[in-house]
């Protein structure tokens, strides 16, 4: 008779659990500790840097919900300028396909994250909203040089960082 | 490697099998009478040397006069495959045999496509709506659907 | 003497903890043995291949992340495949690599899931699932390090990947390959022979081979009884020729062979990221595609192996920008096919092990 | 009752009882009552709140750690919550049943915390059948969950009750053939004198009846791997799945209570009660008690952390097919060394049932034989 299954198994699979609970764990504690996220994020939010936009619409036409809406007009040297750029938040799947049709690169999904509102309307930004300030973060989605100046990501293989 | 058998092969087996079943034929592409579907579906899968007993999808298109059918086949023991196609005329009540006793999983796809396309699987032993509610006007992937 | 008894209806879901998103199973039980079910769903029905319709071929790139959100990296690269192969175009070598590791990545990220909501649906309270969410999580951190999202990656393009991966990367892919393998004989240590586990998925739900075939199913489910169909073998799509690897199967179809499967193929996937990363070339990431595509007038199916299965997208064009149709050919409705079978005559909770076992996505079932 | 009162307590006090308790029955008995019943809310709130913390210890997670230092307000926190909650009843329910039912299965569960002894003497009253009192009392416990079950009009809950009482009855016998292997080495039935027979604890002297006993009171109080009355796969939340508010609050606090009931008896059947190096102090008895009774606690986390669930008739065959025939030879061969050989030394006994115990663990271990066999229940 061959001798198996008489709880082996079981014993080895509490040996493994209590060795887990040894470990730190791995989870952090949110708004006191806050990790890096990626260079590349495509967060919740666009940043529009007006300066080099052209109005050429590309960003309304790749967007796949129609969150972008835009209204032209020529201006009086017959350049295009951009009258209305609103952005809907709530409808955005923040896919990034604007921010890769724009043929300027004026463009930029942010790397902010923390932008809840109490309304579903807050979250319609006008052109106002999504200027490029000094206080808009623009992740490095599309743009190797915003990729290059913002912090590196915390990885959880990396171990170190998400135990202290 | 996937072999696509050559549909003027299919043809000859299929017609000397069923007269007068094929319609056309071209690339890897045989469409058959819609009438002949069930008789085709049997015999493509009981046949030695074909063995399509793998239904790999079954969908449709709607072309606006007539809808196309499409029965990928495969067969897993010789790696081979196979696109059946058959048309349906009627637009207004869409018939067709159901391959259910042939291949069970065409349970779901012939009941997705009985939901989005309105065509009916005579022969289906549960034939009602699986994602639309009973109730719901009109079939959606029909291109002459309007919300 | 026999007791007057009467079967009685309960309903398991929509909301319904191991359903594994909005599924609903009407049993009708004698007692605690389930005489029939009839599995109901479309509560996440969107109309994506209605919508796709509608849109552009690369706007519909971002619904192929919402079909199985747990795997949406190979469904991008089975959207992209088909495309490619209706409008003919050639894939540059280095975007093909990326494709594979990420494919692969995506694959061991899948099976972790399954896995572990297996071990939840038959009881264990949390502690395999959270292990593997781990793992997930590290894999889940080098695709955000890539494109910029945890979920809904919209990475693979058509004519090959939109962006080139950053400098670290390959070190953090390197880390975590190595380190990988000691956490899978931990969960094996945990699992693979835990008496409780045993006698709760050996002989339960035992899908024949014929049936299995018959029922359309695919990937791990298929391969666990006993059918070696692997699309990365049987049509090697992409560069997956140049890879050695084994198909694992399985030899009875039970609910335990299927958990077996998952962790064999995240070994040879393992493998396969090793030599990916040896072979991965430099140079291009995309093929010159015009910025509107318009593919020829056809047909065309592209097919790819996804971690549920054989993952398909039967693509109409009329030649104009627009998809005529999509039809996506979902692994997890047709690995649901079965289901009322292997549940007829057996317990509610080997009707959960089981349900559990085949692993299914409802953004993929209902599309 | 004025007549009772002015009557016939004074008679009792002075004439039966006066003199074993000094402070006169009644005040004894109600002030021990009131602390019997802060302890146990209270003990049940660290339970809940240890319970918490350990098992995301093994879940390499944090646990609640936000309300008050370490999260330990967050049970308190909870309760206030769940007090506050509409309390619904539905429908087409039972509705006496229905409000009756957490009050029957609570009141045992809290019941069996009159015998158990806390310290040396320790106890609310110290029975001399104490042990036979727990065995009847607690099996009471699992009538207010079928109340709950049946009258809740719910299938799953239906479901639950119908589970809770196939296993619950079935694992009272292996429970109780194991409990009598104790009572004969101690030669008594009362608790206080089964600690004090302790020299050295009975886990050593009853390795298979512990093990029994163990297994057979995680069925009972319904843990992992015996779930299954709220397997939430299955049946969701089980027998409570239409309660609310206060009234959950009650289950819930059950659930917990027959925890901390099965941990007291375990310590003091099996691990030496409030024994221990007290160092001449009056408090540290209680001491060893209670981290006696957290460290079993412990071990029944550490399963639930552990374990997946067995199937129902899985279940009903590992009590009658695998505990049932061992507590039988426990019994057999305890008495026969209690009858035989009562002046050889305890080691030597404890070598022997140790020995024992693995060869019949192997020996039975074909329970887990997992090649077809349908265990029907």
């Amino acid at each position: 008779m061959k001798l198996n299954n008489y709880g082996e198994g079981i014993a080895k699979g509490m040996v493994v659990t209590m060795k887990n609970a040894i470990r730190a764990p791995i989870t952090t504690q949110y708004p006191e500790k806050q990790l890096h996220i990626s260079r590349r994020t495509r967060g919740n939010q666009l940043v529009w840097d007006k300066e080099r936009c052209i109005a050429c619409s590309m960003c309304a036409r790749a967007c796949p919900v129609g969150c972008i809406t835009m209204a032209t007009s020529r201006d009086e040297n017959k350049k295009l300028k951009v009258d209305k750029m609103d952005y809907d938040a709530g409808v955005c799947i923040f896919c990034g396909l604007c921010v890769e049709a724009c043929p300027q690169k004026c463009l930029y999904m942010a790397s902010e994250y923390e932008k809840s509102v109490y309304s579903r309307n807050k979250l319609n930004f006008t052109k106002e909203d999504i200027l490029m300030t000094e206080k808009s973060k623009p992740s490095g989605y599309y743009s190797p040089e915003n990729e290059a100046k913002l912090p590196k990501q915390t990885l959880l293989v990396d171990g170190k960082t998400w135990d202290k | 490697m996937t072999v696509e058998l050559q549909a003027a092969e299919i043809v000859t087996k299929l017609e000397a099998a069923l007269p007068g079943s094929t319609v056309e034929s071209g690339g890897n592409t045989v469409v058959i009478k819609d009438e002949f579907v069930l008789k085709a579906a049997a015999f493509l899968k009981n046949t030695a040397g074909l063995d399509f007993n793998y239904l790999n999808f079954l969908t449709a298109t709607d072309y606006t006069t007539y809808f196309e059918l499409v029965y990928d086949l495969v067969s897993l023991e010789h790696n081979h495959k196979i696109v059946l196609k058959t048309r349906l005329n009627n637009r207004e009540k869409p018939e067709l045999a159901s391959v259910f006793n042939v291949w069970q999983g065409a349970d779901f796809q012939e009941r997705e496509i009985f939901d989005l396309f309105g065509i009916t699987f005579t022969g289906h032993p549960n034939l009602k709506r699986i994602f639309l509610w009973e109730g719901f006007q009109g079939y959606p992937l029909r291109k002459d659907f309007k919300q | 003497m026999s007791l007057k008894t009467e079967t009685f209806l309960v309903n398991a879901g929509p909301q319904h903890p191991s359903t594994h998103g909005v599924f609903r199973m009407r049993f009708i039980l004698d007692g605690e043995v389930i005489q029939d079910v009839e599995p109901v769903f479309g509560y996440l029905h969107r109309g994506i291949e209605k919508l796709s319709e509608g849109l552009t071929y690369s706007q519909d790139m971002v619904f192929t992340d919402r079909l199985d959100y747990l795997a949406s990296m190979t469904n991008n690269e089975a959207y992209a495949v088909a495309v490619e192969k209706l409008a003919g175009i050639q894939v540059p070598e280095r975007a093909e690599y990326l494709r594979v590791i990420m494919a692969e990545l995506m694959r061991i990220s899948s099976h972790l899931m399954g896995v572990g909501f297996l071990t939840n649906d038959i009881g264990a309270f949390l502690t395999p699932l959270l292990y593997m969410y781990r793992e997930r999580e590290k894999i889940l951190d080098l695709f955000d390090m890539v494109c910029g999202q945890r979920l809904t990656y919209n990475y693979m393009r058509i004519g090959g990947v939109s962006q080139d991966i950053p400098d670290e990367f390959i070190p953090a892919l390197k880390k975590f390959i190595d380190t990988l393998p000691k956490f899978i004989e931990e969960y094996e240590q945990l699992l693979k022979t835990n008496e409780i586990l045993l006698i709760r998925t050996k002989n339960v739900g035992i899908l024949t081979k014929e049936a299995a075939i018959n029922y359309s199913t695919a990937g791990p489910v298929l391969r666990a009884s006993g059918v070696k169909w692997d699309i990365r073998k049987a049509e090697p799509y992409s560069v997956y020729s140049r890879f050695n690897f084994e198909i694992p199967t399985g030899t009875k179809g039970d609910v335990y062979d299927r958990y077996r499967i998952k962790i064999e193929e995240m070994l040879q996937s393992i493998e396969i990221i090793k030599q990916a990363m040896a072979q991965l070339p430099q140079g291009d990431i995309m093929a010159k595609v015009p910025r509107v595509l318009r593919p020829p007038k056809g047909e065309a199916y592209g097919r790819i192996e996804g971690p549920k299965g054989e993952l398909g997208f039967y693509l109409v064009s009329d030649g104009a920008t627009n998809p005529y149709r999509l039809h996506i050919r979902p692994p997890s409705l047709l690995n649901l096919s079965p289901l009322r079978e292997l549940a007829i005559g057996v317990k509610i909770a080997d009707a959960m092990a089981i349900f559990g076992s085949i692993d299914i996505c409802m953004g993929e079932v209902d599309r | 009752m004025p007549i009772f009162a002015r009557n016939i307590l004074p008679a009792l006090n002075s004439t039966v009882l006066a003199s074993d308790w000094p402070a006169g029955f009644w005040s004894h008995l109600i002030i021990f009552i009131v602390i019997l019943f802060v302890f146990v809310i209270f003990m049940a709130m660290g339970f809940i709140y240890f319970e918490r913390r350990f098992i995301s210890r093994f879940q390499i997670r944090i646990g609640p750690n936000r309300i008050g230092p370490f999260g330990l307000f967050q049970p308190v926190a909870d309760v206030i919550k769940i007090l506050i909650k509409e309390d619904i009843v539905p429908l087409n329910a039972d509705k006496l049943i229905h409000l009756l039912a957490p009050i029957m299965a609570i009141a045992p569960a809290i019941m069996v915390f009159a015998v158990i002894p806390f310290q040396n003497g320790a106890a609310l009253v110290n029975l001399n059948i104490g042990i036979l009192y727990i065995v009847a009392v607690s099996s009471i416990s699992i009538v207010g969950m079928v109340m709950a079950g049946w009258s809740s009009n719910n299938k799953y809950a239906l479901v639950s009750a119908m589970r809770v009482i196939a296993q619950v009855v079935s694992y009272e016998i292996p429970l109780a053939l194991a409990i009598i292997g104790v009572v004969l080495f101690a030669g008594t039935l009362s608790m206080n004198g089964i600690v004090q027979a302790q020299n050295i604890p009975y886990i050593l002297l009853q390795p298979l009846g512990f093990l029994i006993y163990f297994l057979g009171s995680m069925a009972e109080i319904n843990r992992t791997p015996f779930d299954l009355l709220e397997a939430e796969g299955e049946i969701v939340a089980g027998y409570n799945i239409e309660y609310s508010g206060f009234k959950f609050a009650l289950f819930y606090l059950n659930e917990y209570t027959e925890a901390i009931a099965v941990s007291t008896i375990i310590t003091t059947l099996y691990l030496g009660g409030w024994r221990g190096p007290s160092f001449g102090l009056p408090v540290i008895p209680v001491l060893w008690f209670l981290v006696k009774v957290f460290a079993v606690f412990a071990v029944i986390i550490w399963v639930r952390a552990t374990l997946p669930r067995l199937r129902i008739d899985q279940v009903m065959g590992f009590a009658w097919k695998f505990l049932l025939p061992l507590a039988i030879i426990n019994l057999l061969v305890t008495g026969a060394q209690v009858v035989f050989w009562p002046v050889l030394s305890h080691w030597v006994i404890v070598g022997v049932n140790v020995v024992l115990a693995a060869v019949l663990i192997l020996a039975f271990s074909r329970f887990f034989r997992t090649a077809g066999d349908k265990i029907e229940a």
